[in-house]
């Protein structure tokens, strides 16, 4: 029974990583950047959806704010960042981005304070039974129906739209894409909206699992996504779904077994560090 | 026998690219690889100097089996590379970047180099380099500020710098014009000693054929023929390659 | 229909075309042929607008479209199929003719879609395959298809044959001709020159990016000075 | 006074582990995102030989031979990654770091090792030790920059392929720069350990990784004055001016993201292209 409890954690944490690593893969797919400002607006969307939540009494209507304005930021922080300096060495941008997380972070912790907010009716905290004594909060099945039901609208997006398909073109190929009328520079913006969109679910969905946002919750939650971002094979969607789901498993089985020796993050970084060991071009090769 | 390359293939995924090859190269020997885009020939270089690993076959240097050697050490034992695309370190001078390849020897062992503080006698060997090439005047020039042309003679005073045995040259004409390629090919010509041999790959077919002795003919991966120039050139196969099926 | 005047490019302080002109009109095959490196495929990305040229202007119908982005040359007509296929391999042979059809309206994709399959019967055959999983020649017909979507009336083709097999190239080869007899505007860049003097209008040799002959294809087939400028003997 | 000293000798021990950095990131082109595990294992080590017994001058021997060490493994690994995988992957050792040392009892756990004894010859001494390693680091850096392994590191940072087509072991210069790096960092760590007399897992995480690597990218990578002279101001700035201290990280951050936005070079690059300008 413990093993199939562990195994759930290990699924909903997964699926949190993955909707943030998610974004990560798409802007590093397109533009070969590692985004780790990406962290930065996971926080803030998990700031939004707490601070509407408690204003509106509405969870579904903060998401919808979160998502909606943490998307237009990523496409500032595109605009203003990174399209400046798409013609430098990749380093030269990883370095600003983490510039940029920092900088973001202090923000944070200068406007919302650094003791972090909370619910004031923290919604969804009952459990349900899933049968055999198998317990489950509701927000942690709203966590894996959210993931399962964003990840589909964007399978479909990707495969049944026109411009789903002119951006995985465009992924692959984007001056030939251009080639064929596509504007690259408008599936960009696309790019950081819908990615920077994810990550705030994400930072939503964190909140709604531990009742607290800080200025600090980004930091390693995002980390771990680079991880696993590279893990996944670096800009491979499959990889970095898989990547992320087997880190969550990893960290959650290991926690009990093997946490009297590393703790939690530590223990998804040595998977990652024996994993490119093996393969050094990660799991999944991008396509 | 100063190069021997014995039925070497080259697999990437499921594509054949060089299938069952075999060259031997003598010293002060000038040997053409010529064959259509696609042929493999690049492939068959790279094999050659360590950038590629043969799916099969073995690669003697001096009666010495390298194929398990990384290119940095091929070097060091007497192999130089002069790539197509040409790769100078943007952060040097030109007489930088040959001054860097005279003092390779001493590059095997990082101790030996930590010890090592002069480069006055290197730099000027590559001026020297740069003279014989022909572009000494932009000996302090970086690589951004010169035509692609002088970098062409920059891959090859590298090339020279090594003191090598064999030289590998993969297309050191193309993109230069047809003034430019006369001049270096006689220089490429110029280069082969009683020490020195050189393999080169090039499209040029009018130069190649009018400075090589010797041609090695490949087509889509395979060995289509390999012999003197004359010869090579009269084979029907040979032509048929090159013009397509209606010239047979 | 398509004229191109003086054209100079190349990248950075390189120069890979030198002063290159010529005119070319509908249901021509015009081909650029030389050696490595000779700036064909210079020539060809400088008419797709993927290279623009320092001097000189290429112009379609009168208009002059040469300092215009990639992304809009499909406005004028002109489509590229580029050197090494380039089809989209993730995506399924019929993903991949969307992509070319990206500029059309819902209603005319599937029309030209189906116009296109009857072409190339063997794409229809593969449309849900993943383009990766094709054949060379297959990758080689899809790159065409697709370049076919938008309704072009020049086609770009870089290196119709390389690295195909001959029974392949010899197909590609019909295409070319049918799609020539349709009134399209062919511009083909070839290593095998027997083929592309097989069924050229006119033809331009080039040598290290300048022109080293220019007439038309009748004159290049009997003029064998055209072939031995080409190999050197 | 003792302000002052003290002030110096955080000063000092910055730009020692700044330029150990300097050598892996700057002169070899490999970027460390985990540079502060080394500091660490240095500060540990020095700590725990000391409260042995042990007199700081000589605990500084193992301190930066183990880290070395460790640097040198670590660097084994790195040869098989590069670039972003490198970037991560470091960062990834630094996590594995402090993760490892939270969970040690003997480490001191969460808590860390209070109590380390302080420098014999007081904090004076301290910091004249602390200087002369900086400044002996220094030299040799400066030497190994204008000696062949330089000129090899020079090569591998522009471009490693064609590095090893002219000739150059490039697996054994990276594992060198990787075991001068991380034992410089060793020194420092041991120093700082002293100098604060409290360390524990959370003195070196990922923000003083990035903190330091800041530092020798505002410098401008590779030029061993620009980056002591980053480090050193960056250092102190927080200190002198108490009032900033609230937003020191915010300035770092802002500074890291400008530099890098508007000279990719660092200061010693801007610099550069101004003098050039002038001519």
């Amino acid at each position: 029974m413990l093993a199939l409890d562990l195994l759930l954690q290990g699924i909903v944490q997964g699926a949190i990583y993955a909707l943030i690593a998610l974004g990560l893969t798409l802007i590093y797919g397109l533009l070969r950047i590692l985004h780790v400002a990406h962290a930065a607006l996971f926080t803030l969307g998990g700031y939004i959806g707490v601070i509407v939540t408690n204003e509106t009494g509405s969870l579904p209507l903060a998401l919808i704010v979160a998502m909606v304005s943490v998307g237009l930021l990523g496409i500032v922080i595109y605009r203003l960042a990174y399209k400046p300096l798409l013609d430098q060495s990749p380093l030269v941008a990883l370095i600003a981005s983490i510039g940029l997380f920092i900088a973001f972070e202090e923000v944070f912790r200068l406007v919302f304070g650094s003791y972090g907010l909370s619910f004031e009716n923290p919604p969804l905290r009952t459990q349900v039974n899933l049968g055999g004594g198998l317990l489950i909060s509701h927000s942690k099945l709203l966590v894996i129906g959210m993931a399962i039901v964003i990840l589909s609208i964007l399978a479909w997006l990707s495969t049944r739209t026109r411009t789903g398909i002119a951006w995985k073109a465009t992924v692959t190929d984007s001056q030939i894409a251009s080639s064929f009328g596509i504007n690259i520079e408008r599936v960009r913006y696309l790019n950081f909206f819908i990615g920077s969109a994810l990550a705030a679910a994400a930072g939503v969905m964190v909140a709604l699992l531990t009742n607290l946002v800080e200025p600090t919750m980004g930091a390693v939650a995002s980390y771990k996504a680079l991880a696993i971002i590279v893990l996944g094979g670096l800009g491979s969607v499959r990889g970095t779904l898989v990547a992320s789901i087997a880190i969550g498993i990893v960290e959650s089985f290991g926690t009990v077994y093997v946490g009297h020796i590393l703790d939690r993050d530590a223990l998804a970084f040595a998977f990652l560090v024996i994993a490119l060991m093996i393969r050094p071009q990660g799991l999944f090769k991008a396509g | 026998m100063l190069l021997s390359v014995s039925d070497v293939t080259v697999q990437f995924g499921g594509v054949t690219a060089v299938a069952d090859l075999s060259l031997q190269v003598d010293r002060g020997e000038l040997i053409g690889i010529i064959g259509p885009n696609g042929a493999g020939k690049t492939t068959l270089m790279r094999v050659i100097s360590g950038l590629v690993r043969p799916t099969s076959g073995s690669i003697l240097l001096n009666g010495q089996d390298v194929t398990g050697w990384t290119i940095d050490r091929r070097v060091r034992s007497g192999l130089a590379l002069a790539q197509q695309i040409v790769k100078p370190l943007a952060t040097f001078t030109l007489a930088e970047n040959v001054a860097l390849a005279c003092g390779s020897r001493r590059m095997g062992s990082p101790w030996q180099a930590m010890t090592t503080v002069d480069r006055n006698a290197e730099l000027q060997r590559g001026r020297e380099l740069l003279e014989l090439v022909g572009i000494a005047a932009a000996a302090d020039d970086y690589p951004s500020a010169v035509p692609l042309g002088y970098l062409k003679c920059l891959e090859l005073a590298r090339a020279l710098a090594l003191e090598p045995e064999l030289i590998l040259l993969d297309e050191p004409l193309a993109g230069l014009n047809q003034a430019e390629a006369a001049q270096m090919a006689d220089r490429i010509a110029s280069l082969v000693t009683e020490s020195r041999s050189i393999i080169l790959i090039e499209h040029n077919l009018r130069e190649v054929i009018r400075i090589c002795p010797k041609l090695f003919v490949q087509d889509q991966g395979r060995y289509l023929d390999f012999g003197a120039t004359e010869e090579v050139m009269a084979n029907p196969k040979v032509r048929a390659a090159y013009l397509g099926e209606g010239a047979i | 229909m398509l004229s191109v005047k003086n054209i100079q490019c190349g990248y950075g302080d390189i120069v890979a075309v030198h002063d290159l002109s010529f005119d070319a009109a509908a249901g021509e095959v015009f081909a650029l042929i030389g050696a490595n490196g000779a700036g064909k495929t210079t020539t060809i990305m400088a008419l797709a607008g993927h290279l623009p040229p320092n001097q000189g202007s290429i112009t379609v119908d009168g208009c002059d479209i040469s300092a215009g982005p990639a992304r809009e040359r499909l406005q004028y007509g002109i489509a590229l199929v580029p050197e090494g296929r380039r089809v989209f391999p993730d995506l399924s042979v019929e993903d991949n003719l969307t992509v070319g059809g990206h500029t059309l309206e819902r209603a005319r994709l599937a029309t030209n879609r189906d116009n296109v399959y009857q072409i190339f019967p063997r794409l229809a055959e593969r449309r849900s395959q993943l383009a990766g999983s094709l054949s060379g020649g297959e990758q080689q017909m899809l790159a065409i298809a697709r370049a076919m979507m938008a309704d072009p009336k020049i086609l770009l083709v870089d290196e119709l044959s390389l690295g195909l097999m001959p029974k392949m190239v010899d197909e590609c080869y019909q295409v070319v001709d049918t799609l020539k007899k349709q009134g399209l505007l062919i511009v083909l860049v070839e290593q095998s020159t027997q083929r592309a003097l097989d069924v050229a209008d006119q033809v331009a040799v080039l040598e290290s990016g300048h022109l080293a002959w220019q007439g038309s294809g009748d004159e290049a087939r009997t003029d064998s000075s055209v072939v031995s400028a080409y190999l050197g003997t | 006074m003792a302000y002052e000293v003290i002030l110096l000798t955080t000063m000092a021990i910055m730009v020692l582990f700044a330029l150990s950095l300097n050598v892996i990131t700057g002169f070899c082109g490999q970027v460390s995102l985990g540079h502060a595990a080394f500091y660490g294992i240095g500060a540990y080590v020095g700590a725990m030989l000391t409260k042995a017994g042990w007199p700081l001058l000589i605990a500084l021997l193992p301190a930066a031979g183990i880290a070395g060490l460790i640097g040198f493994f670590v660097g084994l690994m790195s040869l098989r990654v590069r670039h972003d995988f490198l970037a991560i992957t470091t960062m990834g050792i630094a996590f594995l770091f402090v993760g490892f040392v939270r969970k040690q009892e003997w480490l001191g756990g969460e808590i860390g090792i209070s109590g380390i004894p302080a420098f014999g010859f007081g904090r004076i001494g301290l910091l004249v030790v602390a200087l002369a390693c900086a400044g002996l680091f220094a030299a040799v850096t400066v030497y190994l920059k204008r000696s062949w392994m330089g000129f090899g590191f020079d090569s591998i940072a522009d471009d490693e392929d064609t590095a090893r087509i002219l000739g150059i072991d490039v697996p054994r210069f990276k594992l060198w720069a990787f075991v001068i790096g991380t034992a410089g960092a060793g020194v420092a760590g041991a120093l700082y350990a002293h100098h604060v007399r409290y360390i524990g897992p959370d003195s070196f995480g990922f923000v003083e990784s990035v903190t330091v690597l800041a530092m020798v990218i505002i410098g401008g990578i590779g030029s061993v004055w620009a980056v002591a002279l980053a480090a050193a101001v960056l250092s102190v700035l927080p200190l002198w001016f108490q009032f900033i201290d609230d937003y020191k990280l915010l300035i770092y951050g802002l500074l890291v993201f400008a530099v890098m936005r508007f000279s990719p070079n660092g200061i010693a690059g801007a610099l550069q292209s101004f003098r050039r300008r002038l001519r």
